[in-house]
C-alpha cells in the first residue's frame, strides 16, 4: 500500500524530470536493437517527456522544431539493466545480522544515493539495477529496482517489491557458532551453522508464515507482525523470492523448498546451473548469472565450492531457461556490457545476450512493463553505442535516463 | 585553574542563599537575539529580572548595587542543546537498543568537573542526552548549570534516537541501518496500535507522537538524514507523518543537499560540533539553513566546542544574530525552558554572561557569569557587592 | 552432451578432436609430442587467409616459408617438395606478443633481502609454470620475466620465451634489464630513493676505487715497481651488475609507483647518468612531463583504467595513463596481469581497453609487439613478420580485437606450440563434467 | 632584542638556500598591479586606512597610504575598499604535505622535501586559508626526525621553496605518557652525544682530505725512489694488498728504501652528522619538539651546552612553568594551540601561554600543527587573544615571526618593499570570525578570491 504511493511518487519524479526538457529528442539513423520483436537497420526512436513515444525505420515522423541526434554507423539499445548490482549500499548495511530472518528489512533504508558505482554504471550504459539484501541472512529482506541516476532514493525507484532475498550454501552460516549447552556469548552463537540449518531456518519461518496466514483467517484481530506478513505475500505469489545458490546441490535444494511451499523463485548467482539444466526445465525456473568471464568464484561464494564453466549461459539458451547476465558478487571489476560480451565470446548469441541485460532482467524483476526494451510508452532509458556493444572497444557516447543525457 | 573557579562557583551561592538586587548598565546589552540595547540598564532582583531597558526606574532604592560594566556586552546566560558532558560510560544501556524510556538526568552529577567547566564559560543550562550508542537511546533532560542538587529543570525535554554508525553493533539487534530504521517504525506503530498494552515505553512514544515530546534524530550523512526525514514525511507514508510529533535533527553535518526538505518536515537542527578539517558544506550548513528559517542548537562537550562551533558557522556565512539565538534562545525553546531561560526579558531567571567583546568572535572573553543573581564565574569582585 | 552442438565459433574446416582431458602439468609434453615430426622436415609453409605483418599493410592470402625457425619468404611461391603446410586459410595470422616486464612464470618473484643486483631470474623460471600456459593460450611469444616490485635493487631479469621443458630451452637473444623499484610501503618512500641513493654512490666509490688502483698499477709498471704483467684487481662480483648499469653496459627496469617517485627517478638517471626503461604505475599521470624525450620506450603495469577520487568534489574519475602519453606522443609497451580471474590478463582485452580510452588501434597493437621488442633490443628478431625475422606466429580465428575471437595455433621458432582445440583448461572450461579443475 | 643577530643568521642561510625567483638587490621590475584596499596592515609597522600595495614582478615595490606612495599609471587596480590586506599567513609548522604513513624512519639527515605530496588536497586548500609558506613536519619516527619542508601555495597544489627547500632540522623530546623516570631521565640525558660525534665526524672528515694530499705526494715519492733505487720488485708489488705483504717483508729482509705508501680509508658518507654540523654552526635551524617540563628544560639545557645559536621550542605546552628560563635561554618557541582545551598527563593545558610568552619578550609563532586545523589558523590565534594576547601580537605570530624563525624573513612575513608579494585580503579584521579570504597573492599571482 505504503510502497505503492512511492513508486507513484517515484513515477511522478521522473516525468517531471522529463517536462524539464519538454523538447523532443531523436535518435535518427542508427542500428536500432529494441530488444523486442523487430530491429531496424536505419531506425528512428522519438523520445518525449522522459517516454518512448515511438520506434521503427526510416518512415517514422516526428514533429517539427524536435532535436534531432544523427546516430548513423552508431547502435541504439535500451538501457542495461544490471540484476546483480553490488554497489549503493555500505558494506555492514547489506544484512541485518541481529536475526538471521528478516523478512520485513528492506534495502530502501541504506541505499546510499551518493555512491559513485551509480554514477559509474551510468557511464558504462547501465539505466537500472536491482539492490537487494546480501546473503549472510538465511532469509535477508526486501530488494528493490532503482534507476541509475537522480539525487535520492525517490527519484531513482522503479519498484521497491522486486523480490525477497534468501540465500542457500555456506555464506549464511558463515560465522555463526554451535550453541552446545552453555550461555551462548555473542550474536553469533546461534544456528544456523550447517546448510542443514540453513534449509530448516527457511522451513520453519515459512511454516510459521502459514499458520499466521491462518490464524489471521479466522480472527481478525490477531497483531499484525510484519514480518511475516511478508512471508504471507511469498506464499499468496504476490511476492517473487530471489534465493542465492551457486552449487548444485543449493540451486536443487532452492527448487526443492519452491516447490514445498509453492513460492516462486529466482535462482541468483547460479553458477552450477549448467549441471541441473533438468531440474531448471521441469521447475520452469528462471536464472541470474553472475561474472561469466571468472573461471573460479571467488569472494564470499567461495566456500560454496561452485566452479563456473564458460558456456554456461549458452546452454541455458539452448535449454530454454530464461537467464539474465548480472556483474555479481564475484567479480564488479567490469561493466555489464563487457560481461556480456564475454558470454558471447564463449558461444551465446549476440541478441540473446542483448536480451539478457536488458528486457530478461526487465521481466524477472517484473519491471517489463517500463523497462527493458525500445517500445512505445517505456521508459526513455536509451544508451548510443558507438558501434557493436559486444565489441570491446565500443564505447557508450549517449546514455538517456527518463530521457535526461547521464554522461558527463 | 578551573577547579578553582569550581570551587569558587560551588561555595558561592550557598554563602547568600538571597542574592543582592543588581543594577547592571553596560555598553551592549543582549536582552534577547532580535532585542539589543545600547548603553542599556538591566535590573535584577531576587534571582530574576526585574526590569530592562527602559522599564527600569530612574531611582532604585539603596539596597541596589550598581554596576557599570562600560562597553562590555552583557548577553543571556548560554544554552547547549546536547551533551553528554563526561558521564559517557552511564548514559547508554547497551544491553538493547530499544531503551526510550531511560532518563538521561539521573546519570546527571550535579558536581561533575564538566559542569563547572560549562559555567565557567558561560553556560548556564543546557540539555543532557544519553548516547547515541542505542537507537532509541532514551530522554534528555534539561539542567542549570549549578552544583547545587536540585538543579534539574526538566526531567524529559526530548527522545533521543540514533541511526548513525556507532549506534550499530555488530554484536545485537540491529547490526544494520535497515535495521534500526525497521525498530523506530515498528515502535511507534506498536505504541500507537490500539491493542498496545500501556507500558512507560509506549507512554514516551506516544507523547512523541502528541508533540509534547520533541522527537531527536541522530543523522549525519545525506542518505541517514533523507531516511530521518521519511519518518515525518506523508509522502513516504512515515510513522510520524499526520500526528503532531516535533522532529529535530542533531548532526545532519552531510544534508546540505536536504535543506529544503529538512525546512519543510523538520522542526530544528542541532550541529554537532564543528572543527576546522570539517568539509566546507558541513561548515556552510549552519548558514544554509538560517538562510531558510530553520532553528538550530549546537551539541557541544565544553563551552569552547560551543563557542567555536558559533564561530567556525559565522565563518562560514551564519549571520551573527542567528549564531547567538542558538547558542540562547532557541536552544532553551527546543528544551522547553524558554520559560525561565534563553532571553533576559522581564521575569526571566537572573542568568547572564558578560564578555569583552561579542561572544561569536573566539577574542571575546568571559568576564563574569551571573546564575540566578548570584556572580558565579570570572572576576568575582565585579558583580558583587563589595 | 556434445560441443558440436554449440554455437561457439571454431576453425573453419577443423573436426573438434576431443581428447580425454589430461592434467595441465602433461600440457608441455603435448606439444613436444606433436613437434616430433617437425623436427625431422625444416621447411614449413603457413597459407595465411590474412596476414597482420605489424611492419607495413595487411596483405589476403599471401604464404610464409619458414626454415629453421626462421621466416624465408613472404608472398606467394609454390610449395617446396619438402614442406610441411599449415593452412590457415579464412584466418589471421599475425606475430606473436611481447611482454616487455612481467613476474610471471617464476616461483618468488620477490627476494626479501633489498639490495641483491647480482641475483637472477635464470634461477628461478619454472618452464612448466600456469603463466607460461596462459601466454600460449592468449597468444604471447616473449617474455622478459624479471624480479617484483618488491625490493630495492632485485636482480637480473631474463629474455624468455613462455615453452619448453629446461630454463635452456626457454632462453631467447635479448637484453635481460637490471630490476631497480621505488616501491615501497606507507611512509617509506623517501627512506627507499634514499637507500637507493646510497647504493649507487656505494658502487661509484667502489669503481672510482678500482680506477685509481688501475692508474697506479700503470705507473708502477712503468716506474718498473712490480713485476706483474697485468693488472689483477677485481670489482666485486656482487657489484657487478650494478658497475655495468653505472658504465652504460646494463639498463634498468625502474618501477615508479606514482608521480613524486617519477620525479625522484628521473633526478636519480640525471644524476648517475644510467640509461633505465621507466615501469610506470597509474599515479605517475600527475607528474607525465617527466616521461618525455626518455631514451626507451616506458612500460605500463598491468592495470590500465584507474578511478581517482578528487577529495575536494568528492567525484572520481577515470585515469588512462596510457591515453595520456598517446597524447603526449610518448611510446609504451604493455603488460597483462598475472591473476586467473580478470579480463586484464588478456592482450585483446588491455589493447581494447586503450582504444576505448582514445588510443588509435595500430598504437595499442604495436604496443604488444614491436614496442616491447625495442624495448627488449630484439626488434631485429621478434614484433613484426618479416624475411630473416623469428618465425613466432600466432593463428587467430578472426580480428585480434574481436571478442570473439581466439587463439588457434601458436608458433615459436616455426614449431607449433599451442593448439587450441588440444588446450586442455578450455576444455576443462566448456565442459559439464564433474572433474574437478587441476 | 638580543637573539636578533641569530634571526640575521638563519635569514642570510636559510633565505641562501630558498633561492628567490629574483634577489631583492636587482633593479626594481616594473609595476604590474597595485592593490586599493580599505585598510593595510604590513605588521612589520602600525596599520593604516586607505592604503595601496604596489606589485611588480613578483614583488612589493611600495606599500603605503593613498597619496604617499606614487601610483604608475597604465597598471590594472584591484581596489577593495573594504577590504583588509595582511601578509600572506606563514603556518610555521604542520602536516599538510605528509603523505599517508608519513615518512618512514627518520634521522637528522632524512630531508623530506622530496617527499613532500604537493598535489595532495591539503595543499589545494591552504589559499583558502589565507596561507602562502607552510613549513612541512618531518613526521617521521625516532627522535632525529629529518629535515622539514618549506613549501608555498599554488592554486594547484604546492611547491616547494627554492631548490632545496630546507626548513629546520626536528629532534623530537616529547616520552610517552606515564613512561618510567628513570627511562625518562635515561632518555633526556646526554642529548649532546650525536653533536659531539657530528664534530669528530667532521674532523675525520677534514683530515681525510688532507690524508689523500699526503698519500699522492708520498706515492709519488715512493715511486721516484723505485726508479732511482733499480731493483723495485724485490720490495714491492703492484697494488696495496701487495705493498703491505711486502713492508711485512721488509721487515724479514730489512732492505733500504721506502714503503709503499697505503690509501687512507675514508669516512662513510653521512648525511645526519653533516646536518647537524650545520645546525652547529647555526646554518640550520634546529627545533626541539618538547611538552613537558623537564622535556623543556633538557632542551634549554642542550642549547645552553652546545651554544646553538638559531633554536626554537615546538610544541611546549608545559611552558608556563619555565617561562623565565626559556625567556633567559634566548630560544623562540613555536605554539601549537588547539581550539578546545587539551589535557597533558590528565592536567589541562594553560591557554594563557601566548600571552605570558610575549609579557616576556620570547619571540613565538602560532602554528597549526595539524592540516585540519591550518585553514582556521587566524582562529587559532583569536583564541589566544581570549586569553590576554594583544590583537596586533597575535596576528605577528602567524606572520612575521614565523618567517624569522624559518630564516626567510627576507622574502616573506610582512607587506614592506622588497619582499615577495605575498598578500591576503579579507572582508574584516583578520580575527574575526566573519572575516572571509576575499584574495590571495603570491609572488604577486592571484591564488585563491573568494566569493
Amino acid at each position: 500500500m505504503q510502497r505503492s504511493l512511492l513508486t507513484m511518487l517515484a513515477a511522478a519524479v521522473c516525468a517531471a524530470g522529463g517536462i524539464a526538457q519538454d523538447q523532443v529528442l531523436v535518435l535518427r539513423g542508427g542500428e536500432v536493437r529494441t530488444a523486442a520483436r523487430q530491429d531496424y537497420p536505419d531506425g528512428t526512436v522519438v523520445l518525449h517527456r522522459g517516454k518512448i513515444v515511438a520506434v521503427g525505420g526510416p518512415e517514422v515522423t516526428f514533429p517539427k522544431g524536435a532535436r534531432v541526434i544523427d546516430c548513423k554507423g552508431k547502435v541504439v539499445t535500451p538501457g542495461l539493466i544490471d540484476a546483480g548490482a553490488t554497489f549503493g549500499v555500505r558494506p555492514n548495511d547489506r544484512n541485518e545480522q541481529g536475526d538471521e530472518v528478516t523478512p520485513q528489512m528492506s534495502i530502501l533504508d541504506v541505499v546510499h544515493p551518493d555512491d559513485e558505482g551509480f554514477a559509474r554504471a551510468r557511464e558504462s550504459g547501465v539505466t537500472a539495477v536491482r539492490l537487494i539484501p546480501g546473503n549472510r541472512n538465511v532469509i535477508g529482506g526486501l530488494g528493490a529496482v532503482l534507476k541509475t541516476r537522480g539525487g535520492t532514493v525517490a527519484e531513482m525507484l522503479v519498484s521497491d517489491r522486486v523480490g525477497l532475498r534468501v540465500a542457500m550454501g555456506s555464506e549464511p552460516s558463515a560465522g555463526n557458532r554451535a550453541i552446545r549447552g552453555g550461555v551462548p556469548l555473542g550474536l553469533f552463537v546461534r544456528r544456523p551453522t550447517t546448510r542443514m540449518g540453513v534449509v530448516w531456518e527457511v522451513r520453519r519461518a515459512f511454516s510459521a508464515a502459514q499458520k499466521y496466514r491462518e490464524a489471521r483467517t479466522e480472527a481478525k484481530d490477531t497483531p499484525p507482525d510484519p514480518a511475516l506478513e511478508v512471508l504471507v505475500q511469498v506464499l499468496e505469489g504476490d511476492l517473487v523470492v530471489h534465493t542465492t545458490a551457486r552449487a548444485e546441490q543449493d540451486i536443487r535444494t532452492a527448487l526443492r523448498l519452491a516447490s514445498e511451499f509453492g513460492y516462486r523463485t529466482v535462482l541468483d548467482e547460479a553458477t552450477e546451473a549448467y549441471r541441473c539444466i533438468d531440474a531448471l526445465t521441469a521447475a520452469k525456473a528462471t536464472c541470474l548469472l553472475g561474472a561469466p568471464s571468472a573461471e573460479q568464484v571467488t569472494g564470499g561464494g567461495a566456500g560454496d565450492g561452485a566452479r563456473p564453466r564458460w558456456h554456461t549461459a549458452a546452454l541455458l539458451a539452448q535449454a530454454g531457461v530464461p537467464f539474465a547476465i548480472q556483474t555479481g558478487t564475484n567479480l564488479g571489476s567490469r561493466s555489464l556490457v563487457h560481461e556480456a560480451m564475454f558470454a558471447v565470446r564463449f558461444g551465446l548469441g549476440p541478441d540473446t545476450a542483448l536480451r539478457a541485460i536488458t528486457i530478461a532482467p526487465a521481466t524477472i524483476l517484473g519491471v517489463a512493463d517500463r523497462l527493458g526494451s525500445l517500445a512505445p510508452g517505456k521508459d526513455a532509458d536509451v544508451v548510443v553505442w558507438s558501434g557493436d556493444p559486444f565489441d570491446p572497444t565500443t564505447v557508450p557516447e549517449l546514455v538517456l535516463v527518463g530521457g535526461e543525457e547521464a554522461t558527463p | 585553574m578551573l577547579s578553582l573557579l569550581c570551587a569558587f562557583a560551588a561555595c558561592a551561592p550557598q554563602s547568600d542563599p538571597q542574592p543582592p538586587a543588581l543594577l547592571i548598565s553596560a555598553k551592549t546589552i543582549v536582552v534577547a537575539p532580535d532585542l539589543v540595547l545600547t548603553d542599556g540598564r538591566l535590573l535584577l532582583r531576587g534571582g530574576k529580572v526585574a526590569a530592562v531597558g527602559a522599564s527600569v526606574p530612574q531611582e532604585v532604592g539603596p539596597d541596589v548595587h550598581r554596576v557599570d560594566l562600560g562597553d562590555a556586552t552583557v548577553v543571556p546566560g548560554l544554552v547547549v542543546a546536547h551533551t553528554c558532558l563526561d558521564a559517557e560510560r552511564d548514559l547508554a544501556e547497551t544491553v538493547t537498543a530499544y531503551t526510550p524510556e531511560l532518563r538521561a538526568v539521573e546519570a546527571y552529577d550535579p558536581y561533575g568537573k564538566g559542569v563547572a567547566e560549562m559555567l565557567a564559560g558561560g553556560v548556564t543550562a543546557f540539555g543532557i542526552a544519553p548516547r547515541s550508542a542505542n537507537t532509541l537511546a532514551g530522554l534528555a533532560g534539561a539542567v542549570k548549570t549549578d552544583p547545587r542538587a536540585g538543579s534539574v529543570l526538566r526531567n524529559e525535554s526530548y527522545l533521543l534516537a540514533a541511526i548513525v554508525p556507532e549506534a550499530l553493533d555488530q554484536q545485537r539487534f540491529p547490526t544494520s541501518r535497515m535495521g534500526a530504521l525497521d525498530l523506530v517504525r515498528t515502535a511507534f506503530r506498536t505504541a500507537a496500535g490500539p491493542l498496545a498494552a500501556q507500558t512507560p515505553d509506549r507512554e514516551v512514544l506516544r507523547d512523541v507522537l502528541s508533540g509534547a515530546l520533541p522527537f531527536v534524530v541522530h543523522a549525519r550523512t545525506h542518505d541517514e538524514v533523507a531516511r530521518a526525514l521519511d519518518l515525518a514525511d506523508p509522502a513516504r507514508d512515515g510513522v510520524l507523518a499526520g500526528s503532531g510529533a516535533r522532529l529535530f535533527l542533531l548532526g545532519a553535518g552531510g544534508a546540505h543537499r536536504a535543506v529544503d526538505r529538512i525546512a519543510a518536515l523538520a522542526a530544528g537542527v542541532v550541529i554537532e560540533p564543528l572543527h576546522p578539517g570539517l568539509a566546507p558544506e558541513a561548515l556552510a550548513l549552519p548558514a544554509a539553513l538560517a538562510a531558510r528559517k530553520v532553528r538550530l542548537a549546537f551539541s557541544a562537550g565544553s563551552p569552547r566546542e560551543l563557542r567555536v562551533s558559533a564561530a567556525l558557522a559565522v565563518r562560514h556565512g551564519l549571520p551573527r544574530a542567528a549564531a547567538l539565538a542558538a547558542m540562547t534562545a532557541w536552544p532553551a525553546a527546543m528544551l522547553g525552558i524558554d520559560d525561565r531561560c534563553g532571553t533576559l526579558h522581564q521575569g526571566k531567571d537572573a542568568d547572564l554572561v558578560v564578555f569583552d567583546g561579542d561572544p561569536v568572535d573566539l577574542g571575546a572573553r568571559v568576564i563574569a557569569v551571573c546564575l540566578q543573581g548570584h556572580p558565579v564565574a570570572g572576576d568575582p569582585g565585579l558583580l558583587a557587592r563589595d | 552432451m556434445s560441443r558440436a552442438r554449440l554455437d561457439r565459433p571454431r576453425p573453419s574446416g577443423a573436426h573438434p578432436r576431443l581428447l580425454p582431458s589430461v592434467p595441465m602439468r602433461l600440457f608441455a609434453a603435448f606439444a613436444v609430442s606433436l613437434l616430433a615430426p617437425l623436427a625431422a622436415q625444416p621447411l614449413v609453409v603457413l597459407n595465411a587467409g590474412r596476414l597482420i605483418t605489424m611492419a607495413g599493410p595487411d596483405a589476403e592470402n599471401v604464404s610464409i616459408l619458414i626454415e629453421n625457425g626462421r621466416i624465408r619468404q613472404i608472398g606467394t611461391f609454390p610449395t617446396p617438395w619438402n614442406a610441411r603446410t599449415i593452412d590457415a586459410r579464412g584466418k589471421v595470422v599475425m606475430p606473436t606478443y611481447v611482454l616487455a616486464h612481467t613476474s610471471g612464470g617464476m616461483r618468488g618473484a620477490n627476494e626479501n633481502l633489498a639490495n641483491v643486483p647480482y641475483l637472477t631470474v635464470q634461477d628461478a623460471v619454472d618452464p612448466s609454470s600456469k603463466f607460461f600456459q596462459e601466454c600460449l593460450r592468449n597468444g604471447i611469444g616473449t617474455v622478459h620475466v624479471i624480479p617484483g616490485n618488491r625490493t630495492l635493487i632485485g636482480g637480473q631479469g631474463l629474455v624468455c620465451k613462455p615453452y619448453g621443458q629446461t630454463v635452456e630451452d626457454l632462453i631467447v637473444r635479448g637484453r635481460g634489464g637490471l630490476k631497480v623499484s621505488l616501491y615501497s610501503e606507507a611512509g617509506g618512500a623517501l627512506i627507499q630513493v634514499q637507500r637507493l641513493r646510497r647504493a649507487l654512490d656505494e658502487v661509484r666509490d667502489h669503481i672510482a676505487d678500482f680506477e685509481r688502483r688501475k692508474k697506479e698499477f700503470e705507473a708502477e709498471k712503468a716506474a718498473g715497481a712490480t713485476d706483474k704483467k697485468e693488472f689483477d684487481g677485481r670489482i666485486d662480483p656482487t657489484k657487478q651488475p650494478v658497475v655495468d648499469l653505472l658504465q652504460g653496459k646494463n639498463v634498468a627496469f625502474l618501477y615508479v609507483p606514482d608521480a613524486p617517485r617519477l620525479v625522484e627517478a628521473r633526478r636519480l638517471m640525471r644524476e648517475y647518468g644510467f640509461e633505465a626503461v621507466l615501469v610506470v604505475g597509474p599515479g605517475t599521470h600527475k607528474a607525465i612531463t617527466q616521461l618525455d624525450g626518455l631514451e626507451f620506450p616506458v612500460v605500463l603495469d598491468g592495470d590500465l583504467e584507474v578511478w581517482e577520487k578528487d577529495p575536494v568534489t568528492g567525484k572520481s574519475e577515470k585515469v588512462c595513463l596510457g591515453a595520456r602519453l598517446y597524447e603526449r606522443g610518448v611510446p609504451f609497451a604493455l603488460d597483462v596481469s598475472t591473476g586467473l580471474n580478470g579480463a586484464e590478463r588478456f592482450p585483446w582485452w588491455q589493447m581494447a581497453t586503450l582504444i576505448r580510452n582514445g588510443v588509435d588501434r595500430a598504437t595499442a597493437m604495436h604496443a604488444f609487439t614491436t614496442v616491447p621488442a625495442k624495448v627488449l633490443g630484439i626488434a631485429d628478431e621478434v614484433g613484426t613478420i618479416a624475411v630473416g625475422k623469428r618465425a613466432n606466429l600466432q593463428i587467430l580465428t578472426g580480428d585480434p580485437l574481436a571478442a570473439t575471437t581466439w587463439v588457434d595455433t601458436v608458433l615459436l621458432d616455426g614449431e607449433i606450440v599451442y593448439e587450441r582445440d588440444k588446450d586442455p583448461r578450455l576444455q576443462y572450461l566448456f565442459g559439464v563434467s564433474q572433474e574437478t579443475d587441476k | 632584542m638580543s637573539r636578533l643577530p641569530c634571526w640575521l643568521i638563519s635569514a642570510a642561510a636559510v633565505g641562501a638556500a630558498a633561492a628567490p625567483a629574483q634577489p631583492p638587490s636587482s633593479p626594481a621590475p616594473a609595476p604590474d598591479l597595485v592593490l586599493a584596499v580599505g585598510t593595510v596592515h604590513p605588521v612589520s609597522g602600525p596599520s593604516f586606512a586607505d592604503g595601496v600595495i604596489v606589485l611588480g614582478g613578483g614583488r612589493i615595490l611600495a606599500v603605503g597610504p593613498r597619496g604617499s606612495v606614487p601610483l604608475p599609471d597604465g597598471v590594472p587596480v584591484v581596489a577593495l575598499p573594504n577590504g583588509h590586506a595582511y601578509p600572506g599567513l606563514v603556518d610555521a609548522c604542520t602536516d599538510v604535505g605528509v603523505p599517508a604513513g608519513g615518512f618512514g624512519e627518520g634521522s637528522a639527515g632524512l630531508e623530506v622535501a622530496p617527499g613532500v605530496d604537493l598535489d595532495a588536497h591539503s595543499c589545494r586548500a591552504m589559499p583558502a586559508g589565507g596561507i602562502t609558506t607552510w613549513h612541512v613536519l618531518p613526521a617521521a619516527s625516532g627522535r632525529w626526525r629529518g629535515i622539514g619542508a618549506l613549501v608555498r601555495a599554488g592554486a594547484d597544489g604546492g611547491e616547494l621553496f627554492g631548490e632545496s627547500a630546507r626548513g629546520a632540522v626536528f629532534l623530537r623530546l616529547v616520552g610517552p605518557a606515564g613512561q618510567h623516570p628513570i627511562v625518562r631521565q635515561k632518555e633526556l640525558t646526554d642529548l649532546g652525544r650525536p653533536f659531539e660525534e657530528a664534530e669528530s665526524y667532521a674532523k675525520a672528515v677534514r683530515r681525510h682530505g688532507e690524508a689523500v694530499a699526503k698519500y699522492e705526494k708520498d706515492f709519488q715519492a715512493w715511486l721516484e725512489a723505485v726508479r732511482k733505487g733499480g731493483n723495485g720488485k724485490a720490495r714491492t708489488g703492484g697494488g696495496e694488498g701487495d705493498a703491505a705483504a711486502a713492508q711485512e717483508g721488509g721487515q724479514a729482509a730489512a732492505p733500504a728504501g721506502p714503503k709503499r705508501p697505503t690509501y687512507p680509508k675514508a669516512p662513510p658518507p653521512d648525511p645526519a652528522k653533516t646536518a647537524l654540523v650545520q645546525v652547529a654552526s647555526g646554518e640550520l635551524p634546529l627545533w626541539i619538539e618538547a611538552q613537558r617540563r623537564d622535556e623543556i628544560e633538557a632542551a634549554l639545557a642542550l642549547v645552553a651546552e652546545r651554544r646553538i645559536v638559531n633554536a626554537c621550542l615546538v610544541g611546549a605546552q608545559r611552558a608556563d612553568t619555565v617561562l623565565d628560563e626559556i625567556a633567559r635561554s634566548g630560544v623562540a618557541v613555536v605554539l601549537t594551540p588547539s581550539l578546545v582545551p587539551v589535557e597533558l598527563d590528565g592536567e589541562p593545558v594553560a591557554d594563557t601561554l601566548a600571552a605570558e610568552l610575549q609579557r616576556r619578550g620570547v619571540p613565538f609563532a602560532i602554528a597549526s600543527g595539524d592540516g585540519r586545523r591550518a585553514r582556521a589558523l587566524p582562529l587559532l590565534a583569536a583564541a589566544c587573544v581570549a586569553h590576554g594576547l594583544p590583537e596586533e601580537a597575535a596576528v605577528r605570530a602567524i606572520t612575521l615571526t614565523p618567517a624569522q624563525l624559518l630564516g626567510i624573513a627576507a622574502e616573506t612575513g610582512s607587506l614592506e618593499a622588497g619582499k615577495r608579494a605575498d598578500v591576503v585580503v579579507t572582508s574584516a579584521p583578520l580575527l574575526r570570525s566573519d572575516a572571509r579570504v576575499l584574495r590571495v597573492l603570491r609572488d604577486g599571482r592571484t591564488i585563491y578570491q573568494g566569493r
